[in-house]
């Protein structure tokens, strides 16, 4: 249903813009889908149906190195929020350790990735974000995460001016589309590549005083 | 010739049997070549002593060992081993934290420079050492380390 | 006795910090910098053109035929400055092909294999090992020349736009396109530099340093293969061998990379 | 059988220096194929090095040098036109021998 609504402000957006995307360079959508569905076959887990896009992704394609129009920028972004589900227990911190582990893991979701299960996934972050000083091979797409926690003043993650900082970052990994309807991030927990526990441990690795992101 | 590479063949399907047997082929391989298996199977530095029943190496500027500070691929590390001393017998490449630590042996003459460069594979960051062990007895090393990185994407 | 109290004097010694190790602190990019620098001598791709050189002169195939009169795209057996040029139109095939999709159709119809086959063998086995040989060459006689893929046909223009259409198309789980790393300028990921591709990115950098010797595996990699392992991590289905996906690619980098300066095959990670 | 080195004698002075890539997988005995079965160990073993016929250097190479082999060394008192010769013998028994000339 969201979606549809999305979808139709995508198409009215574009009519606006005298639907310029839509046909550069004299090539369709229908072109380009079909050039997608005679080129690829499904191999292991990766199925064809990850061909398929959401309203979101369509939307950010057609924008290129662009942004959508603000309004389906507005609209992405608002299901975005919407999909964020909070820890069940209210408990948003767990182990850095493990976090430190998933960040430096880069596997998952590929076709020579035996399964798609979130414990056999890593959370990439290495391959796109500093994290910690020790560590020299990070990648530059993000920006830097080093001093994550530190540099937003958090000393205690259960004081209550913690908070705001806490529900950013949990949001913001669990889909970062919620403030950035473009993000390059993968929606980690709307997509389920990481499950709650998972996220738990990125979030201590970010956020716990004593993760060497923040010593 | 012949003979040689016939025993060369029969040693090795002799080391493929044993080592479906479970059983350390070393020996086998050591016997038909003039390959040193147990230098090249030498887990530490008194090990490898034995096996090439050298003295224990004392560093030395007159040793240089080359190499990158990081390497992208530890499948690829380009490292050298080069002295300014005459009357060097063999140059040695060593990685301490590889499997086994000797990596290559380089027989010196009179017609080479001893500077010797290649390539080694690099499991985790280690130091890696180049040795000269010289005509009379006496042996030298100069280390560096190598830090060996990840790769993008997963490795 | 003697013996192992030098051991042990050894271990103490091995135990000191490395000499020159304090004082000059290097940026991680100055030293993977350094180490490409000390492999650019001796680049394994060498063994790779030799061979491909001598797999084109060969009779092989069904036909026991050569593929010295490979049309691609300069004439019957004119090897020279057509890596540049690719992909183009072809009036046989009434196809824009690739460098590897050509050679296939080469091999079909000069040699008498079976171009399905080949295309759907896995890379590094087979006729696709012939293939890599064959690119490494290929590409290497066109070494220091510049791109000037066509665009004066249609369909040549067809090509570049799907490509640029490929290019940031997002989907998967991961939501990546191309352009999630290869659309920026100056990004890496992990150390591993990234070109940006929806532009020229200069002279031997991305589409003209491809095809490549990747020394995490020891093998030699052309356009296809690359293409592949970026979907791969795309997270994305498997691409056919010489889809129209992957033609349309590399018609949107090579135009992109017009004037740019051949290394291939290069040297990568 | 193996596929030809590729070497080049360069003169500069009194010596020559030589580059030598060798096609070789250098399987160390500790790589899993994709049924996780053990692929076995294969590498170059020994390489012998000649100046016009003379051996000049012999060398023990182990699994940990890298796939598809690269060696540098220099040979004193080479000059444009002599002859190197490279040769190999792997773990398996196979050898492989390839010249050239000093330029």
């Amino acid at each position: 249903m969201k979606h549809c609504k999305l979808l139709a402000l995508v198409c009215s957006a574009w009519l606006l813009a005298g639907c310029t995307t839509l046909l550069s360079g004299g090539v369709d959508d229908a072109r380009v889908a079909k050039m997608m569905d005679t080129s690829f076959r499904p191999e292991g887990i990766a199925g064809l149906d990850r061909l398929q896009q959401d309203a979101a992704n369509a939307a950010c394609s057609a924008a290129q190195d662009g942004s959508p129009p603000a309004e389906v920028v507005e609209a992405i972004q608002r299901d975005a929020l919407q999909s964020v589900k909070m820890p069940a227990d209210g408990k948003f911190l767990g182990d850095w350790r493990e976090g430190e582990k998933l960040a430096q893991n880069g596997r998952g979701m590929t076709w020579s990735d035996k399964s798609a299960l979130p414990r056999d996934n890593g959370g990439n972050c290495l391959n796109c974000h500093q994290v910690t000083r020790e560590e020299v091979a990070y990648g530059t797409l993000g920006p830097s995460l080093y001093h994550y926690g530190r540099d937003r003043g958090v000393t205690d993650p259960n004081s209550p001016t913690a908070q705001p900082i806490i529900a950013y970052t949990w949001t913001k990994i669990y889909n970062a589309k919620s403030y950035n309807a473009c993000s390059g991030m993968p929606r980690f927990g709307h997509k389920g590549l990481l499950d709650e526990a998972q996220i738990k441990d990125l979030m201590a690795l970010l956020l716990d005083p004593n993760s060497p992101v923040n010593r | 010739m012949s003979t040689r590479r016939e025993m060369m063949n029969r040693s090795a399907q002799l080391a493929g049997m044993l080592a479906l047997l479970g059983m350390a082929p070393q020996w086998a391989l050591a016997q038909a070549a003039s390959f040193n298996a147990a230098a090249f199977d030498a887990k530490t530095m008194p090990d490898l002593m034995k096996a090439l029943d050298m003295a224990a190496p004392v560093e030395s500027k007159d040793v240089t060992i080359t190499g990158p500070d990081i390497a992208e691929n530890g499948a690829v590390v380009p490292i050298g081993a080069a002295t300014t001393l005459t009357g060097v017998k063999r140059l040695l490449l060593l990685v301490e934290k590889n499997p086994s630590m000797l990596s290559a042996m380089f027989d010196v003459s009179d017609a080479v420079e001893p500077n010797f460069s290649t390539r080694v594979k690099m499991g985790q960051s280690s130091n890696v050492f180049a040795v000269a062990i010289m005509n009379d007895g006496k042996v030298f090393y100069a280390s560096k380390e190598v830090k060996v990185t990840l790769g993008g994407c997963g490795g | 006795m003697m013996r192992t109290t030098l051991a042990l004097c050894l271990v103490a010694a091995v135990g000191l910090p490395v000499a020159g190790q304090a004082g000059q602190e290097k940026s991680a990019a100055d030293a993977i910098a350094e180490y490409r620098a000390m492999l650019a001598d001796g680049n394994p791709s060498e063994l790779f053109e030799a061979k491909g050189e001598d797999l084109w002169k060969q009779k092989r195939g069904p036909k026991n035929a050569s593929l010295e009169q490979c049309n691609l795209g300069k004439g019957p057996g004119v090897v020279k400055g057509a890596f540049v040029e690719l992909p183009r139109w072809f009036p046989d095939t009434g196809r824009v092909q690739d460098l590897e999709s050509r050679l296939l159709t080469c091999m079909e119809t000069l040699q008498g294999f079976d171009a399905k086959t080949i295309a759907v063998t896995p890379f590094g086995s087979g006729e696709q090992v012939t293939i890599e040989g064959l690119v490494a060459w290929i590409a290497a006689e066109s070494r220091g020349l510049r791109f000037h893929v066509p665009q004066s046909r249609p369909e040549e223009r067809l090509s570049y736009e799907l490509g640029k259409r490929a290019f940031y198309y997002r989907a998967g789980p991961y939501d990546f396109s191309c352009a999630s790393c290869h659309g920026q300028a100056g990004k890496r990921i992990r150390l591993q530099d990234l070109p940006q591709l929806s532009t020229n990115p200069g002279d031997g950098v991305g589409f003209a340093a491809w095809p490549a010797y990747r020394v995490s595996s020891g093998e030699l990699w052309g356009m296809q293969r690359r293409i592949t392992d970026c979907y791969r991590q795309q997270r994305f289905p498997y691409p056919g061998y010489g889809s129209e996906v992957t033609i349309a690619l590399s018609s949107f980098m090579g135009v992109n990379a017009q004037g740019a300066e051949s290394v291939a095959p290069a040297l990568k990670r | 059988m193996a596929d030809p080195m590729r070497i080049r004698a360069q003169a500069s002075g009194d010596k020559a220096t030589v580059r030598v890539l060798m096609a070789h997988e250098m399987e160390t005995g500790f790589r899993k194929d994709a049924s996780g079965k053990v692929i076995p160990a294969w590498y170059i073993q020994e390489v012998v090095a000649q100046l016009n016929g003379k051996t000049v250097l012999t060398a023990q190479w182990g699994p940990s040098v890298a796939k598809n082999p690269f060696l540098q060394f220099a040979v004193k008192g080479a000059k444009a036109g002599d002859k190197i010769t490279i040769s190999w013998t792997d773990s398996k028994g196979d050898k492989r021998t390839d010249e050239a000339a000093v330029s």
